[in-house]
């Protein structure tokens, strides 16, 4: 059976490249860059490298700048956290998108338990935020706008730099999670006019355990994890060093392989997604068209009258590896809050899955891709009560309406006793 | 792959992927469609009664493998029971079979339970000689 | 030159066997714990054996008790914070020794900003609380007590079993913080009677960028880093899969090597601390005498009319590694907060030095270290202008007073202008 | 090991492992001891005059590696130099013929010229009229 991997949302491998870098730093420069003896100078030497490395993949201006952190979510949260702390005095308003990711979100929700309010900006169907609309929500009492730089669920590149030119107007500084884009698109913080910047280098290709944040000197920042004085103050814990000399290195070759990734991931997207909608019926992509708003790893679909969780089972039990943003998925039993905020009708967020493209793919793992999922609707739909209702006409289509029977989601409310989402 | 790991074990597995009775009976004694508010999965159980017996009874359902496992596994517990039993079904009998889903997966189970009792009950609407006498053998237990 | 590593409070090297159990988890298993396909499922399998490994370590019930952090300090942060936020409603006020942490104490002083307050248990010289001073600091109000097993400074063992039965009675948690002992002192959860205990497997030949909370089923705790909804809802992140395997076999080997462990150190620690004493006059033991109180990896060593640096730069010029509590080492120009509580002459804590040990020293090792430091500490006594003082008679010994000229400290004050601290 | 790391530069390790001019001039014309309230290091200075010049500068440090450096390269620099240029000596030079040193140490260089200001202090104390002459030629420039 071939197999495919297309999560790489979810996870990527090493490179081998980047494992070699980091191997010395397990069992032979062991030691703790706090240290002042020849094995703790060793490694603070390796974590400077890191730090320029990092610096330059967003061409941030000084090595100072990056803070190492443990994961993409402690840095949303530093960055969040450790902005709204810092500046207290000033205000307790906050900004962003509705479709940022859960530890944007819920850092947030965090904050508003504690005092905080904060601006939820809608997004398009599409997914794109109009940044007139955030300009529109800052107040004087607003210390942080954030505003992610690619969706991680749909893959809506959101206007940032326009973003950054109205805070820069209104003196307020912007958070840009670029966890979704870093490795795959370029990145450069000026431009952004960001003052905090953050990413993982487990996206690509580099090591899982350490997420980075950039700060802007000028940015106010206080730390959220309390202990020493690693990281200027503003992360305590024991420095992870073999995974940051893992992101140094991951970052280096991202910097360089830039242009190979995107054109070899955008050929792939398009034809995998030329080949679904060729072979398959009542099929839609959610968020941007491939093109400049959209980054060019990620297909969102829903596939309609069948449910995600089956698509996702039986696509592994044919070796293809996807992710999906039904509720059926999720431990909580939603949906993607993401689906939910570009306002897809609830059937469609059922039927959803999400296809990310990587390196390793291939034209011929495409091609039976398409194939096998072709397959793989038709038996769902076999199964579905919902195809058999559509096809006697009873419920009608979201995705192409014929103007016949009820919509799917006024059949699930009826059959439930109650609305769906 | 060597190994084969699954999100399921062996049993679930093994319905989703080869469901039991999956499909619709023609000119059904019985039909019952249900979903489940929580996350949208719909389910369609129709049986064939004969002398008080299931003799037949058939899944359609959209929804998660576990969904999909819990129907097919539900209409091959009930299959050749009486009305009366089948009123009795629970969702336990479903998972027991099944060798257990995980426990955000129980309300799968609970809604192929659902899915069972609205057929028998549409059932009996369409043949209130049967309801009477069903409610009767209850009301002795009771 | 011999290489002499007495730093393992610092760092410990990863052991080969941790390093190769870790080593698929990189290029080949590199899945995203949260997939629900094979990439995903598999390392879900290696996540829950982990879990098990670790759970043994302390004798927790079960393996749903252990949370994965990213170290010994988020880990601290959890606890204090997790445990603060989650009874908030119940009271404000928290108990711990003078002598946790920085992790611990700097959380603590977080929660201070934010309206809770703290009870501080002094400790005795040697650097033991008198558990009778927890009881009677538990109000109404107090949700948590927090005892650490060993200090990572003194290597005093805390009476944390007694802590733990006086906290029982009054039903309030016990967190108690192991970094410091984990793998070298056997720790029963149970025995000891803590509703939380926290280590880091970069302690015992494991890797960095892990950390582990364990957390008595009973204990409310909610999560401090918010996102997704990885470790059952209370430590969101994508899971650092190969650091959290290596912590599960570095576990494992602990647990079948701690006799061995414990033996070898104690007799290099007897053989160092009498060969020190015997051969270099005015040194001083910190916390209590190798035996039943203090960890067998550690001493603490006050050399009088000496400063610490200088001490630790020598030693890594001759191969030896080691570290220090003095002022000079510290970013803040302070003594360790450890040295401060246990009422040492600051002149004593200038001079100190923080020796650790490992299973790779040797007694040739130890032979070579009071040879060289012997010649280290007579090289800087040359170079002291205190020790002029002393041997004119001008100040006083504060190790084996003489009862002739002033104190160090008066001395120190009257050059200075200020008293030292 | 191949390489070797050094918390300071070759030039303060060069000063911290072979320090110039330790120890003390037996009947000084100057001695200064003075002590960092910061971080409690001490720091002693002794100092011959012959013909209104320092003839030879002498240190005792209780203190880190740049401490020692410091009044190393402090004792190194002075020497030759007349009773005022060394009165206008500051803590400047000691940080840049020291190559430099971290930001967090850059107050051991300042003990380094309070220690040397005292030492000359001591030296006007005990020689008033060389103190005199001090002041006068120190008065012409301001
Ligand atoms: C856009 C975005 N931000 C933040 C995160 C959190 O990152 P991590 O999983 O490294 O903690 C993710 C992870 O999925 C993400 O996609
Ligand atoms: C007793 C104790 N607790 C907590 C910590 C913090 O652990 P980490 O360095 O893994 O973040 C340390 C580290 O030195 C420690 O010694």
């Amino acid at each position: 059976m071939r197999n495919v991997y297309l999560d790489h949302q979810a996870a990527t491998p090493l490179l081998p490249e980047v494992f070699d870098a980091m191997k010395p730093y397990f069992t032979e420069h062991y030691g703790n860059a706090s240290s002042l003896h020849q094995h703790g100078l060793r490694v603070r030497d390796a974590l400077k490298k890191a730090r320029q490395q990092t610096a330059a993949l967003i061409h941030a201006e000084s090595e100072e700048e990056i803070f190492f952190t443990s994961d993409g979510t402690e840095s949303s949260n530093l960055a969040i956290k450790g902005v709204a702390y810092a500046n207290e005095r000033k205000g307790k308003h906050l900004v962003v998108t509705a479709t940022e990711h859960p530890s944007v979100m819920n850092s947030v929700e965090f904050l508003e338990k504690q005092g905080w309010t904060c601006t939820r900006i809608p997004v398009t169907p599409e997914g794109l935020i109009n940044p007139a609309d955030v300009a529109a929500a800052i107040t004087p009492q607003t210390v942080l706008v954030a505003v992610h730089h690619v969706n991680h669920d749909i893959g809506a590149i959101q206007p940032v730099a326009e973003v950054g030119r109205l805070c820069a107007e209104k003196g307020v500084p912007l958070y840009v999670d670029c966890e979704a884009s870093a490795g795959w698109l370029p990145i450069d913080v000026r431009e952004f006019g960001a003052s905090l910047v953050s990413f993982s280098p487990h996206r690509f290709y580099g090591p899982k355990g350490v997420g980075i944040l950039y700060r802007n000197k000028r940015a106010r920042l206080v730390s959220i994890l309390h202990g020493g004085v690693q990281e200027g103050g503003r992360r305590a814990g024991t420095e992870n060093i073999p995974a940051i000399v893992g992101a140094g290195v991951a970052a280096e070759i991202a910097q360089r392989e830039l242009p190979a990734r995107m054109a070899h991931t955008a050929h792939l997207q398009q034809r995998l997604w030329d080949g679904l909608r060729t072979h398959i019926e009542f099929i839609k992509l959610n968020g941007p068209v491939p093109g400049p708003r959209r980054i060019s790893t990620n297909l969102n679909l829903s596939t309609e009258f069948i449910e995600g969780e089956g698509q996702l089972l039986l696509c592994d039990l044919n070796g293809i590896a996807v992710a999906s943003g039904s509720s059926c998925v999720s431990k909580s039993l939603k949906i993607s809050h993401v689906l939910a905020a570009i306002g897809l009708d609830h059937a469609l967020a059922q039927g959803n899955l999400i296809l990310t493209l990587g390196m390793a793919n291939t034209e011929e793992d495409i091609d039976y891709v398409i194939e096998t999922f072709a397959k793989i609707v038709a038996k769902l739909r076999n199964m579905s009560p919902m195809w058999e209702e559509f096809e006697s006409g009873e419920i009608d289509s979201v995705i192409a309406p014929r103007g016949i029977g009820k919509s799917f989601s006024q059949h699930a409310a009826e059959v439930s006793g109650k609305a769906a989402h | 792959m060597s190994e084969t790991y699954t999100l399921y074990n062996p049993t679930v597995m093994d319905h989703f992927m080869n469901p039991r009775n999956m499909g619709d009976i023609k000119d059904a004694d019985g039909v019952g469609e249900v979903g489940a508010a929580a996350c949208g999965d719909i389910m369609k159980i129709s049986i064939r009664i004969k002398d008080g017996k299931i003799a037949d009874a058939r899944f359609k359902t959209f929804g998660c493998g576990s969904a999909i496992a819990s129907s097919s596994m539900a209409t091959e517990l009930i299959k050749g029971r009486t009305v009366e039993e089948a009123m009795n079904f629970t969702n336990q009998e479903v998972v027991s079979a099944l060798g257990g889903l995980p426990p955000v997966k129980i309300h799968c189970s609970v809604l192929a339970e659902e899915a069972l009792k609205a057929a028998l009950e549409d059932y009996m609407k369409r043949h209130p000689e049967a309801a009477a006498e069903a409610r009767q053998t209850e009301a002795v237990p009771a």
